[in-house]
């Protein structure tokens, strides 16, 4: 076990899987000779060549393209969005190509591929750099999508998604990306810590319940775990006991595990970084409402980013953007203690 | 002596007569294939509906092309796409089935006239949206570059997907990491009801590749002998500098551009004059005249394998008449690996 | 009133808009010399010329950005998709610029555009081209979204979204395009219907009652409203009186019509033609159950299609389609009467 | 005689001095601010962060254009927009309260940096998508020509935008429809860290506009004389032709692409040498040289302008940290009209 901020081990799922498997390799913008944007692909240029690690024109339909055809063939692309908003231009490449050719062609193609990159708030990248489109993603079958919250499961998930012979959209925290490990240790002992074991994966479709509590169930993805965890804490010292369950994909989704949890909870609040409005986070209650009816003791709180582009200005970002306190209300809210 | 030497050297290499009554089989057969689903369509019954783009008078350039690949080489092509298999050899019956959405089909009845698809064969798939199957050709071109080796990709795609942004980024990638594609734009002058002159500022298909600095060529695509001397050329050195290539082929469909695009709406885009035309420049006829003359076809030969085509086609139609449809449990199947 | 098809309602409202308001224009793939692929602009370009009835290259990208620049020059375009699916192509221009050019420029722009076209499964016209893809439009702040369910509302609010001063992706039902009024009559009298008065219109953000009932509300828009009203004719022959809600818009979307309908009937099945998965109808189900916890008598039923990409085959399509069939049985799951 | 005549003919007209000066007063005035917005954000604590990209070096583009300009012209750019709305003579308080995300800002701090705009003055935005701006400048096209008259509209964007799907569809529809719009792309030799080689198959971006057969132009970026005199014919014309245009100004950015791409970085894809080399091809030493040259600037009066640029920057700068930020009521304003 090591102590890694999650860009690190997602650096090392990709130099772990590039490494053991030479059908794996990287295309996107400045992910080679710049050494990549924010630094995850330093050294992947001079240690495996430009046809493993492949710079490219300001053209993510053509870098999608590349992965998908590159996949169908055999291969194993990993295609960088600079910033998964950046991946609109080539959304059609990504709904209605790479999503339907399997079914479309009755199964004669496999699509092994991962679309990646940092996803969701930074800090003041206002309107068009700041979106966690997960939705847009999560509700086109055919594909898989992945939404990793910590230091390990960026590892885990990133390596069982390079493996699937899938197409997965894999949307990592830009929030997290630079978390320091103490800081995640501060938070919950353990939550940087990452396997060592090159053969260590995190299967899809398996959330995870990252504290256990029995008083409501906080259940988020990505970043926003960590604002549960953060919340829990909060939430702890005026004794009350929350579980939270990590999602961790959203496709496949795993409702077993928030289920069960509500068993046990009766109050549940789901929380998305993103707008709530036909969001991730609507599935998610609805489902546990539908299926977990009788086990409710209170109506379903939904926690999510304010229904509006992300504004430049700091406090503006801030009140847009779902926070531990904003989980705490709500949490309360099902536990009638506001 | 001189002179006659030089007339020997401007005179076309003798005709490879079998390759060429190949061809021309496999024309007819396509021809008469995409006939009878022209009409199954329109009498309807047979599980067609939906689009479906026919191929008539396009014949040549699936058939030069494709027979100029190896059986290792890829190809694509957009949602007029039944000639590609056909000219590939995938089996009639199976290419029929999939257009009425039978389980026997090569898509097992899922994808339709537009989604043909055999990989066995090299065939990665007809597409149905304009300009999809561009950039997917470039990853097939990147496959065959990481791998080394000689193979090439072909890409068929029609005019109007010049004018989708897709197209653009992927040719100059394309040029740019030298993958060994071979770009087909089938040129025949409309996209729908649009013609070339109402939708490329620059009508020249050809020269607006300059953009990307990419070889390139504009052939007839009606006259097989040229065509398919021309594309054996082209992969003969594709396969030894592994660059790509961008060929336009100037043809004509004759029918509408789907099923539902019936004489009337043609009417407000084309002549009948003009179709006349090119019904005069039929690929077919061609091919016919040049092997009549080289006395490798005769009269009684063409009539025959004309009527074979007919039968042919008629028990690819049967063939998916008799199979059954898919089976529920198919609906689940197939979304993921 | 006259008893009109919902083709030909959406071409009265084009021709009274273009007729009132110079500045309105049509722009699209072969809106004009031919006459529209479905015929629906017939007449158009001789009667308004090449300026107002702009055909096009087979450019997406081209085609939303000429609405939105010209929008905000004060132009109201009305760009036409061949399918509502060729709009993926140029998601980045609806989501990334038309949706928040006007907040990211702090108010100074209006984009008043509509981006309309037929949406959903047509005739086997499988995976690439069957698409109703509400959802992608509906979780974008910025943009509304109409989903018009009959000829009346097709026609009133195509007018609305003309004259309404922000981007309206107006997602026309393929199913309904053609439908005979007879055969609309026979559902429910008056279902064909549309006032004559040009200055009649349906304001957006206002569900209406298709249908009154008392046992259980049926909740849709677009097509499956009008497969509702059919499950409603056969519930009523088995004694169970079926509410049908129409939502008409899902940005904004009228969440106190359903609410108020289930104060009566107590039990909802909300229906939608596409995935269910993250799909709209999970927000729907979501907040009846929410906002709605003290009046569910049973858990919400959601009736969506299969979530695989729309297979060809005619069998295999009918299946992946819900149906009034379908509908019934999940209103008698919410009623224990199965 | 005839030759003096000649001679006479070849010198360049007169010089309009005081048009000049007015453009130097702005391009170091423009100077001043990117600097002191790039301290600013090195420094932090004036509420700027994200993406900041600022002009150095590019000045005369802006100027030189924008100067050619009517009052009722529009234009809009990509997200190094600062120098747009400056040259158009927004108050340079607003672009800076904007950059550090004030109420007092331009688009009320909800923009930032990336998204500068001034509807009353015909700047209709900087836009944060590489290419995203194009498509719309169609539109501002369009209106245009819906309308009559002889209004141009200028879309700026950097050499990378050639290299989106979006640009090629529009600039196709452009000419096809004749839409008066003058397409600039400050051709800075670099997209982030990649160069022109790296990414364009054929590097001479003007030639690859023969795709769409529009009149255009490569054009010395540094020199705002040249420059400025070249797009005011350009202009001219269109005015009369309401046709488009393509100009590559040639130029060079000194500072890194953003604010994060450091020197380190910068070692990755440029060299000291390159830099410098431009540096001597600075757009204001340029001009100083003319004006000087001209008699028409001292260097007392050059350096009383750098130090009026310096405090107007400064000023700025106050003025925003002054300001207050939006309210929390902004939050929900502003998405619909
Ligand atoms: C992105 C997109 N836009 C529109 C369509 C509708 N459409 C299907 S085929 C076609 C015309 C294509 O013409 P061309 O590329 O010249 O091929 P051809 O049919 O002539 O062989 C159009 C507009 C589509 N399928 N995809
Ligand atoms: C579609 C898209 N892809 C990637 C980016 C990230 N990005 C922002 S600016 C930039 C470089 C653009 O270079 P260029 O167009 O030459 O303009 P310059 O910065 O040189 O002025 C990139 C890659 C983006 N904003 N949008
Ligand atoms: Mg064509
Ligand atoms: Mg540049």
């Amino acid at each position: 076990m090591a102590q890694l901020r999650y860009i690190d081990a997602l650096k090392l799922a990709l130099t772990e899987e590039m490494d053991r498997d030479d059908s794996v390799f990287i295309v996107g913008e400045e992910v080679g000779q710049y050494q990549g944007t924010l630094g995850l692909t330093g050294g992947f240029l001079q240690k495996y060549g430009p046809e493993r690690v492949v710079d490219t024109p300001i053209s993510e339909v053509g870098i999608i393209g590349m992965a998908i055809g590159s996949a169908m063939a055999g291969l194993r692309p990993v295609a960088e969005m600079m910033r998964m908003d950046f991946s609109l231009p080539a959304y059609d490449q990504i709904a209605q190509h790479a999503a339907k050719i399997r079914y479309m062609f009755g199964g004669q193609f496999k699509v092994p591929m991962v679309v990646r990159g940092p996803s969701g708030v930074g800090n003041q990248l206002s309107a068009q750099h700041s979106q966690s489109l997960e939705t847009l993603f999560a509700h086109i079958p055919g594909l898989k999508v992945a939404v990793p919250a910590t230091p390990a499961d960026a590892k885990g998930l990133l390596k069982t998604a390079i493996r699937d012979d899938n197409p997965v959209m894999f949307l990592e925290s830009l929030r997290m990306y630079m978390e320091k490990p103490e800081r995640l240790e501060a938070i919950q002992p353990g939550l940087s810590e990452v396997p060592d074991d090159p053969e260590w994966m995190v299967p899809f479709g398996q959330a995870q319940v990252l504290r256990e509590g029995t008083d409501v169930t906080l259940i988020s993805y990505s970043t926003m775990s960590i604002a549960c965890l953060r919340a829990a804490n909060q939430l702890a010292e005026q004794n009350i006991s929350a579980e939270v369950v990590d999602l961790r994909t959203l496709l496949p989704l795993d409702m077993e595990t928030p289920l069960r949890s509500l068993k046990k909870t009766h109050r549940a609040v789901v929380v998305q970084e993103q707008w709530g409005l036909y969001g991730c986070a609507a599935e998610i209650s609805a489902q546990l409402a539908e299926r977990g009816f009788y086990d409710l003791d209170a109506p379903v709180q939904r926690v999510t980013g304010a229904f509006v582009p992300m504004p430049y200005s700091k406090p503006l970002e801030d009140l847009a953007y779902p926070n531990a306190d904003d989980i705490v209300a709500a949490a309360k809210r099902t536990l009638f203690a506001q | 002596m001189a002179k006659a030497s030089a007339a020997a050297a401007a005179a076309p290499p003798a005709l490879d007569v079998q390759k060429y009554r190949r061809f021309h089989e496999q024309m007819v057969h396509i021809r008469e294939f995409e006939e009878t689903c022209h009409r199954a369509f329109q009498r309807g019954g047979h599980g067609i509906n939906g689009y479906v783009h026919v191929y008539s008078g396009e014949e040549a350039i699936a058939v030069g092309i494709i027979g100029a690949l190896r059986e290792d080489d890829y190809f694509l092509g957009h949602y007029r796409d039944h000639a590609y298999a056909l000219a590939r050899g995938t089996d009639p019956g199976a290419v029929m089935a999939e257009i009425c959405g039978k389980a026997t089909g090569t898509s097992k009845g899922k994808g339709g006239s537009m989604h043909i698809c055999d990989a066995e064969r090299g065939f990665y798939g007809g597409y149905g949206i304009v300009g999809g199957n561009v950039p997917i050709a470039l990853g097939l071109g990147k496959a065959i570059r990481y791998r080394g080796g000689d193979q090439i990709c072909v890409c068929f795609f029609g005019d109007g997907s010049m004018n989708q942004g897709a197209f653009h980024e992927t040719l100059n990638m394309c040029q740019l990491y030298k993958l060994p594609v071979l770009w087909v734009v089938e040129n025949n002058k409309y996209a729908m009801g649009t013609s070339i002159e109402r939708s490329h500022a620059n009508p020249d298909l050809t020269d607006r590749i300059n953009s990307y600095a990419m070889k390139r060529e504009c052939i007839d695509g009606q006259d097989v002998v040229k065509l398919h001397t021309r594309v054996s050329e082209i992969v003969k050195e594709m396969r030894e500098t592994h660059e790509p290539f961008f060929l336009e082929c100037d043809t004509y469909r004759y029918h509408g551009h789907g099923a539902a695009d019936g004489p009337v709406t043609q009417k407000t885009y084309r002549t009948r004059e003009e179709v006349e035309f090119w019904r005069q420049r039929d690929p077919i006829l061609i091919l016919e005249r040049v092997l009549m003359e080289q006395k490798a076809l005769s009269e009684e030969e063409r009539d025959r394998i004309h009527q074979e085509a007919r039968n042919a086609a008629e028990a690819a139609l049967r063939f998916s008449d008799e199979s059954p449809n898919p089976t529920p449990d198919e609906l689940l199947k197939d979304v993921y690996a």
